[in-house]
């Protein structure tokens, strides 16, 4: 049984640039870093059936998302070797362009990043139980496929 | 045994609840299920994953109690 | 022969978090977007002979490196389906824990991103004659290799 | 043939100088690379790859008159 805490991944509404300038400044300190690499999920306006998606609208099972997303992480340190690893997700209504998704990883050397960022990307994607209903402007709505 | 149930995304649209808690006297999630697929016919149309207490079990697992979610195809990021 | 006047990738100085933040912000616009990935080479204070590093100074075949830089740019969008692209290197003294090399890769979806990101970094790595010299915190020096 | 010559890193250490123009009478890069070695002994411990007019060449590579340049190892990012 699990009996820690996992960390909030969650942040209401989209992921602003100035909130990752600063997840990103926050690490000069650490100097052992050599390489970060960092991926950023973006809604996008696609044109389905004619009509245009204005916003995706999040929600997600909390708890056993928050739950994943702690696997993954502990997951991924065992199986590659960084030095910190960021993960945030948006709930709520993310319009499009702005951004939804924000996975931060770090390590000594570049090898390393590129490989650890892809894994865990792709297992948000395949594992974690969060659901994206695309609005259009009309405001009707189908829900996302990944 | 009384069942909370979650319903999330498209499953919630059907269900027109997010959760309730159900009165059943089955003892595995395929009975749950039958008896939830009686309730919402139209879940019957719509692929899902069921969860019981935060993670995801098959149709044969046994009912503990704990909270169960139908969890329609995730779509995060 | 190469007419077209290939873009100056440098920037004297460290790259800094809020410039990176801006960066981000500017794609916003670009609806088409779905996923971002971003490289950052950060100067580690590696400990060498028991000396550590403060810094590094970067000088470059300027001339040769935009050429470069261009060839590395206009190769990758014919290999990889990208939105857009953008490089950044650091010229002059990068200090441990600042930043010194940006690259940032954006597609409609994710799957290219990784891979051309990747290749982009590598290629900068291998081919681009940039040149760092570690400066200890007792002034003295060695050339960096990758 | 009077030919523009870039010296960068650790080659621009030992020559102790950036830039220089040098002339000289032969046609090969090897031949020019044979007079930088008698200026510069301490070139020969040291490897470098040689650009003319902004590409790689080999030591085989005919002189053009454009410049050239002794790159030391890259080391960016």
């Amino acid at each position: 049984m699990e009996t820690r805490t996992p960390k909030n991944v969650f942040k209401q509404g989209a992921i602003s640039s100035g909130f990752i300038g600063d997840s990103i400044a926050k690490h000069q300190a650490k100097t052992s870093i050599g390489a970060h690499n960092i991926f950023l999920g973006q809604v996008r306006a696609d044109v389905i059936g004619g009509k245009i998606v204005s916003a995706i609208e999040f929600t997600a099972y909390e708890a056993m998302a928050n739950q994943k997303f702690d696997e993954i992480r502990e997951a991924a340190f065992q199986k590659f070797e960084l030095t910190c690893m960021h993960i945030f997700h948006s709930l709520g209504t993310v319009k499009a362009g702005e951004i939804c998704l924000f996975v931060f990883v770090s390590a000594p050397r570049r090898k390393v990043v590129y490989k650890a960022l892809e894994h865990i990307v792709e297992e948000i994607k395949a594992n974690v139980p969060v659901f994206g209903k695309e609005i259009f402007e009309d405001e009707t709505h189908q829900w996302k496929k990944n | 045994m009384r069942i909370p149930i979650k319903y999330f995304g498209l499953i919630a649209e059907i269900t027109k609840c997010q959760e309730e808690t159900i009165s059943f006297s089955g003892s595995f999630i395929f009975e749950l299920l039958e008896t939830l697929h009686s309730k919402y016919p139209e879940l019957k149309n719509n692929g899902f994953q069921v969860a019981q207490d935060r993670a995801l079990v098959t149709v044969e697992t046994r009912l503990t109690g704990e909270e169960i979610a139908l969890l329609p195809p995730f779509s995060g990021g």
